[in-house]
């Protein structure tokens, strides 16, 4: 029983994590229908910013606590400035234009920033140092859950509720709602909408950012590559869930951490991304929109 | 004389709400039937059962060509209906906008050809002449229709009255026997419906098709239709002639509403 | 038909014109080298020995290809000022090949076009084995420092490959009679990370313990690298009660299994190859880095070159050196010591005096046997002891 | 003339991009020596840039806007610069020749890496003709294209290695079985529209990646397959320069049939299915069009070129193992179709040499290779977003009944 609580728990702390980079995902693709393919790069650099701050900080002999929240702050601060500026470089122009050329320029992106911090910083893993100081109520199931996997999994319900709260509750939610449904009525009504796309692109790249940071402090390394794979898998976890709808971000990315935990404890690890690929086609077979997405059915 | 299309008992739920209740309707060969009622009736639904879009809850549908043997509707895909020789027009119009007008009809043409793949990469004499044919065919349906000045127009550029008519043009390249039209005259002016119910009424002479049509503008449906449906929620409240729906009692309170007195 | 058919060739012809022309007259200085052998012996013209480097110079494996790039440059930089080799200057050749055969080909036809005498290179086996036959068909010799695939000298393919680094099946026969005779254990896991180098020394490493009645191979798994939690694996070790695993692979997955086996406090032995012993490993993984053992090449690091190139690398770069650099000195070394010694960049002669001549570089003083791995370069097994790697005698 | 105005914009832009940049560009930071090193010119050098390069930017994009207006005021097609160019005679018969005589002499008169890149260019050409059919024809968004790819060459390798097929007897089992993988995974995929397409195209595509990688016994894992042999020419032992130009006019024959397919396609009653199909599925469902046969037939068909391609790469390197077979690969892929210019044949060629030949001649750039790349690809697609060759789809002009189609 001890096996099926600790893949759990594995599974919980993928999925997580996935969870954080995926509503991102999920918020850009609700509001300008575009794949952000270049959003795995702005966890990577949320992840960096914070390695870097991190550096500075305990130079100047700050205690550990301070650190990590301010890392992941400034973290949040400079993702959120990089998606804005990114959106207005390599989106706003195109928005107008079909689809697939909004994505060419994200995978443009994608490989842009890669290179930069390639070249900016180093091509090495640099180890991250892990701040989150570890609870002495966590001391007994140390070898269960430690204290960098709790923080992540209260950061992500956090973050859900607060999103939550702000789609639903606040004037710039309902924004970011109509334009979702349809950009030219609301722009007719009165929305700004280049005000709402700009700040869909900062909220989503903050969220990554912070993902960034506690993923890294619970890896223990961060190099410029990171930010790839991970992008896939949440980009994944965000169509699985049903793109465009928050709650299908968080549910898509669970179950995917979950499939890949559980597959990898129970038959192989060799074939763990074969299984979650297998699994998504699935429930994409069953449910075309994905779990908790609306299939927009064509009004005939 | 076996009508053309054969509809009994059509029932379609969604969810909780019933669109259609029972509906029973016949079209017989070279006639034109309209089904009217006010929004909401359940009138595009019904087309959308018969030509296969939606699956009907209950209910069965027939269609027999002229002289053929009926043939059962239900749950053929919308393709084998049409192969079947039932077209159909939108309500809102689906033309295919970046191609042009003569690519549109050519589409339409696209069932009764034969060229596979290889007939396509090798082009053997059968997929030449093949090709000729459909250009010709489709430029004759133009020259029918009235549309020839926009041949290699794309769709998307045409007035609205023309693109209605080649959505017509479209669904008749398809060579029907029975032509379902979805509300053809929406948005038109006088002139302009009056020049459509003559296209209708050569369309039924010359092409020998018969016609089922949903149209709001009664005057329309007063002068072409041989016999009317009136359906309101999903049940049908009245079936005869012009004349006899003219007077029917249910049809004008569901369209006019209750006299105040009464 | 006709007509239509050729204005398609009118828009091919216009591209590839303009871009060949503008680009390929760039290239187009240094007259192609024939491809055919250059029997010409060393004039005292003023013609230089071009030393190619190839290896991934950017793409994820970046961190492996660019410590040779700089070991090359500091031979170089060093050997141009005492007046190059017989009174030639040497010119470097870098090209990257991210590691992928595809690109290797592209890198491999454009170092022989540009002339290149000899090849430092290339880094991951995969790109090695691609380029290699174009090397072999021009006649130039290629010294990988990293390429650990055995078949690239055991195969006999490839005459003209040469390494400085001992082969997989060697490092997996030492990881394996050190767990049994010495650490004398029962259950092994051994794992890898789906890559070319390190699952082909898991398989060697599975070959030799299913060999051996003494050990039982618990559980042969591989890692997705790259995944952002192994807690599921680490749980796998855990429950098929292995008393030791063996990993092959880079330090960046050594380091994470080994931190989250430690957090799930298993204190289940943890030994790998020279992918992870590496300064940078004990960095990352920290405390959890004690008690690892690795195997990598003999400890070479009180050898006076070995310790000079690292002072070099620290004074040029400004940072320790990374992943196989001492490997790429030596191979360069080798290579240099080669023509100096036979007065000549032929192929033969180049050949005779690899396998005859003995050559001091920071691995020791090393010869090549016929097939082309290095004699003298043998492989030791290492502990990390408080924060350094420690040679284990046994 | 500059005015104040825009340089008080541009100044503010490179105050922005100096705050942006600060971080990543000016600490260099190396926790594993604990060092941090302050390279403060860097944020200069940054501000300057942006200080100059926001002008441009902001001329180009003005440029772009007024260009749109005026074609959208004046409503005519703005048939772009080159499809006018090709359509007069004047013009494309020396071009012809020109052409013609290039491709013959090229392997002679370059270097053997010229053309051996020119001989993955090609191949690029054909993948990308492939993936043209499925995403600019058919409009299915497939991000996993790379599966077939790795058919074709993988089919090569081992039927080679297994039973010594030669190049000239796998070409066409390549393309074979590349189709019949295409309506393997065309299958699943019917009811899927749009993006949750692309994921689960993507989503085989790593799978067959990852087969490839973890099951040995079959493909040799990551080690791969190696010596490969290159195509034969009736059992000629060929140097390694003749085997090249050898292999480059079998790529030019094989990119000249693929050509002449294609166009031949996307001329008849399938092609003309496969736009219905991208414009309006339900209309072309409802106007006669087997919607499963038309999709399935253009994955096939897309399929069968990728399984040559495939083949050919695997000839050309002689060594393949699953590292080429990312998802990096299909992405290429679709950048050589979208920015070349989706649905028009020409444009899928400049496509494919522009975007293969480019980080060829950026070696030059080193370790910047690829930054300038990415940076390239944003910029042609941000002022270029039709692609290339865009907006003139051929369409079927009507000339009297003799019909004579346009090209």
């Amino acid at each position: 029983m001890d096996y099926f609580l600790e893949l759990f728990l594995g599974g919980l702390t993928r999925g997580s994590i996935y969870a954080l980079i995926a509503l991102g995902y999920t918020m850009v693709y609700g509001i300008i229908e575009l794949i952000n393919f270049a959003h795995g790069e702005i966890y990577m650099i949320g992840a960096f910013t914070g390695l870097i701050v991190i550096s500075v900080l305990t130079m100047l002999g700050w205690n550990s606590i301070a650190i990590i929240v301010l890392a992941a702050l400034i973290a949040m601060l400079y993702s959120a400035a990089y998606g804005f500026t990114i959106e207005k470089i390599a989106y706003k122009p195109l928005r107008g234009s079909q689809r697939l050329s909004a994505l060419i320029s994200a995978i443009g992106m994608s490989l842009f920033l890669q290179n930069y911090v390639l070249l900016a910083q180093t091509s090495n893993f640099l180890p991250y140092p892990n701040l989150v100081p570890t609870w002495d109520f966590l001391q007994p199931y140390e070898h269960i859950v430690r204290s960098t996997e709790m923080v992540i999994y209260i950061a992500t319900a956090l973050v859900m509720v607060l999103l939550t709260y702000l789609i639903k509750f606040t004037r710039m939610g309902k924004a970011m709602r109509a334009v979702a449904q349809d950009r030219d009525m609301s722009m007719l009504v009165g929305v700004d909408v280049n005000r709402v796309i700009s700040f869909t692109f900062i909220i989503g790249s903050s969220i990554a950012a912070l993902g960034g940071v506690l993923v890294a402090s619970h890896i223990g390394q961060v190099n410029f590559y990171v930010g790839f794979i991970v992008g896939i898998k949440a980009f994944v976890a965000a169509v699985l869930g049903g793109i465009g709808s928050m709650p299908g971000a968080v549910l898509g990315s669970l179950v995917l951490g979950w499939t890949e935990s559980f597959f990898t404890g129970y038959i192989s690890s060799d074939y763990e991304d074969v299984f979650a690929f297998l699994f998504l086609v699935l429930i994409l077979i069953f449910r075309p929109a994905g779990l908790l997405g609306r299939s927009d059915t064509d009004k005939v | 004389m076996k009508p053309v299309l054969d509809v009994n008992q059509l029932t379609m739920d969604f969810g909780g709400l019933r669109a259609l209740d029972h509906i029973d309707l016949q079209v017989h060969p070279g006639e034109i039937v309209a089904l009217i009622g006010p929004n909401g009736a359940g009138k595009t639904t019904f087309f959308n059962c018969i030509t296969g879009i939606y699956a009907p809850t209950k209910g069965d549908m027939f269609l027999t060509r002229p002289q053929g043997e009926p043939k059962r509707l239900n749950g053929l895909k919308p393709n084998r209906v049409t192969e079947r020789g039932m077209a159909r027009t939108f309500q809102n119009i689906r033309l295919f906008q970046n191609m042009t007008v003569l690519e549109n009809v050519m589409i339409g043409r696209h069932c009764r050809l034969h060229t596979g793949i290889p007939g396509a990469i090798f082009r053997p004499p059968a997929s030449r002449r093949e090709e000729k044919e459909v250009v010709a065919d489709s430029y004759a349906m133009l020259e029918k229709i009235g549309l020839t000045r926009y041949v290699n127009e794309f769709a998307k550029n045409l007035p609205y009255g023309a693109q209605r008519r080649l959505e017509i043009a479209r669904a008749l390249a398809t060579e029907p026997f029975l032509l379902l039209l979805d509300e053809p005259a929406a948005g038109m002016n006088a002139q302009e419906t009056k020049a459509l119910d003559e296209l209708i009424l050569r369309l039924r002479s010359d092409m020998k098709v018969s016609i089922l049509l949903i149209e709001h503008d009664m005057k329309l449906v007063m002068s072409l239709s041989d016999r009317i449906y009136v359906v309101d929620y999903g049940k049908k409240i009245a079936e005869g002639n012009p004349e006899e729906i003219k007077s029917n009692p249910a049809v004008i309170k569901a369209y006019l509403g209750e006299d105040i007195d009464a | 038909m006709k007509k239509r058919f050729g204005r398609y060739f009118v828009l091919i012809a216009l591209v590839t014109l303009t871009g060949m022309v503008l680009f390929a007259c760039g290239q187009q200085q240094e007259q192609p080298a024939e491809a055919t052998k250059e029997a010409a012996p060393v004039e005292k013209a003023v013609e230089p020995i071009k030393l190619g480097v190839a290896g991934a110079h950017s793409g994820d494996l970046a961190s492996y290809g660019i410590p040779t790039v700089r070991a090359a440059e500091l031979i170089v930089k060093k050997r141009n000022a005492m007046t190059g080799i017989c009174g030639r200057q040497i010119e470097l050749l870098v090209e990257d090949d991210v590691c992928k055969p595809e690109v290797a080909t592209n890198t491999a036809t454009k170092l022989v076009t540009d002339g290149a005498n000899v090849v430092v290179g290339h880094i991951c086996s995969g790109a090695t084995k691609a380029a290699l036959g174009i090397y072999k068909e021009s006649g130039v010799i290629a010294m990988s420092p990293s390429a650990t695939n055995p078949a690239l000298t055991q195969s006999g393919d490839y005459p003209n490959f040469y390494r400085t680094i001992a082969s997989d099946d060697a490092q997996a026969r030492l990881e394996v009679d050190f767990a049994l005779d010495v650490l004398k254990l029962k259950k092994i896991a051994v794992l890898h990370d789906k890559g070319d180098y390190g699952k082909g020394l898991a398989e060697f490493a599975k070959g030799f313990l299913e060999g051996d009645s003494r050990a039982e191979v618990v559980l042969y798994e591989g890692i997705t690298p790259g995944a952002v939690d192994y807690s599921a694996v680490v749980q796998k070790i855990k429950q098929s009660e292995a008393e030791a695993v063996i990993f092959g692979g880079y330090h960046p997955e050594a380091s994470k299994l080994v931190q989250q086996m430690r957090n799930k406090a298993m204190d289940t032995v943890f030994i790998s190859d020279d992918g992870v012993k590496d300064d940078t490993f004990i960095k990352v993984a920290g405390e959890f880095a004690e008690g690892v053992y690795a195997t990598g090449p003999v400890d070479t690091s009180s050898n006076p070159i070995a310790v000079d190139a690292v002072e070099l690398h620290k004074k040029e770069y400004g940072e320790e050196p990374g992943a196989f650099f001492l490997n790429a000195y030596a191979a360069t070394l080798a290579l240099l010591n080669a023509i100096e010694k036979s007065g000549s960049t032929d192929y033969d002669v180049l050949t005779k005096t690899l396998q005859s001549e003995w050559v001091a570089t920071p691995l020791g003083i090393i010869k090549f046997d016929e097939k082309g791995d290095a004699i003298g370069v043998g492989f030791a097994v290492y502990q990390v002891q408080n924060g350094q790697y420690v040679t284990v005698e046994f | 003339m500059i005015t104040l105005q825009e340089i008080k914009k541009s100044f503010l832009v490179s105050l922005w991009f100096m705050f942006l940049t600060f971080p990543i560009m000016v600490i260099k930071v190396n926790t594993i020596e604990q060092t941090i090193e302050w390279r403060w010119w860097w944020m200069a050098a940054v501000g300057l840039g942006a200080f100059v390069l926001s002008f441009f930017w902001r001329i180009a994009i003005a440029r772009k806007e007024a260009g749109k207006k005026k074609a959208e005021v004046s409503g005519e097609e703005k048939i772009a610069l080159i499809p006018r160019l090709m359509s007069n005679p004047r013009f494309y018969i020396p071009g012809l020749v020109a052409t013609v005589a290039l491709v013959v002499i090229f392997p002679f008169v370059f270097s053997m890496y010229q053309t051996n890149i020119l001989i993955t260019a090609l191949i690029y050409v054909v993948v990308g003709l492939g993936l043209n059919i499925v995403v600019g024809l058919a409009g299915l968004l497939d991000l996993g294209y790379v599966a077939f790819y790795a058919v074709g060459a993988y089919s090569y390798a081992l039927l080679n290695y297994h039973f010594g097929v030669t190049f000239w007897m796998a070409l066409p089992i390549g393309a074979l079985l590349a189709f019949l993988f295409g309506i393997m995974l065309g299958f699943p995929v019917l009811r899927l529209r749009g993006d949750y397409l692309a994921i689960v195209t993507l989503g085989f595509g790593e799978i067959i990646r990852l087969v490839l990688e973890n099951w040995n016994a079959f493909s040799f894992g990551p080690s791969g397959i190696a010596n490969i042999p290159k195509p034969g020419l009736f059992g000629l032992k060929l140097s390694l320069q003749q085997s090249s130009i050898f292999i480059y006019f079998v790529m030019i024959g094989l990119a000249l049939m693929t050509i002449f397919v294609v166009r031949r396609l996307q001329d008849s009653r399938i092609g003309r299915a496969w736009i219905a199909l991208r414009e309006d599925e339900v209309a072309c469902q409802a106007m006669g069009i087997d919607k499963t046969r038309t999709k399935l037939s253009a994955f096939a068909m897309g399929a069968t070129w990728a399984g040559m391609g495939g083949v050919v790469f695997a000839a050309k390197t002689t060594f393949i193992n699953p590292t080429s077979f990312t998802i990096w690969e299909s992405v290429i892929i679709l950048c050589v179709v979208v920015l070349g210019g989706m649905g028009s044949i020409l444009g899928v060629i400049i496509g494919a040499l522009v975007l293969i030949l480019l980080p060829e001649y950026l070696r030059a750039f080193s370790e910047y290779r690829m930054l300038v790349f990415g940076a390239l690809l944003v910029m042609m697609m941000v002022f270029r977003p039709g692609g290339i060759v865009s907006g003139v789809r051929r369409i079927y002009k009507f000339e009297g009944l003799q019909n004579k189609v346009d090209s």
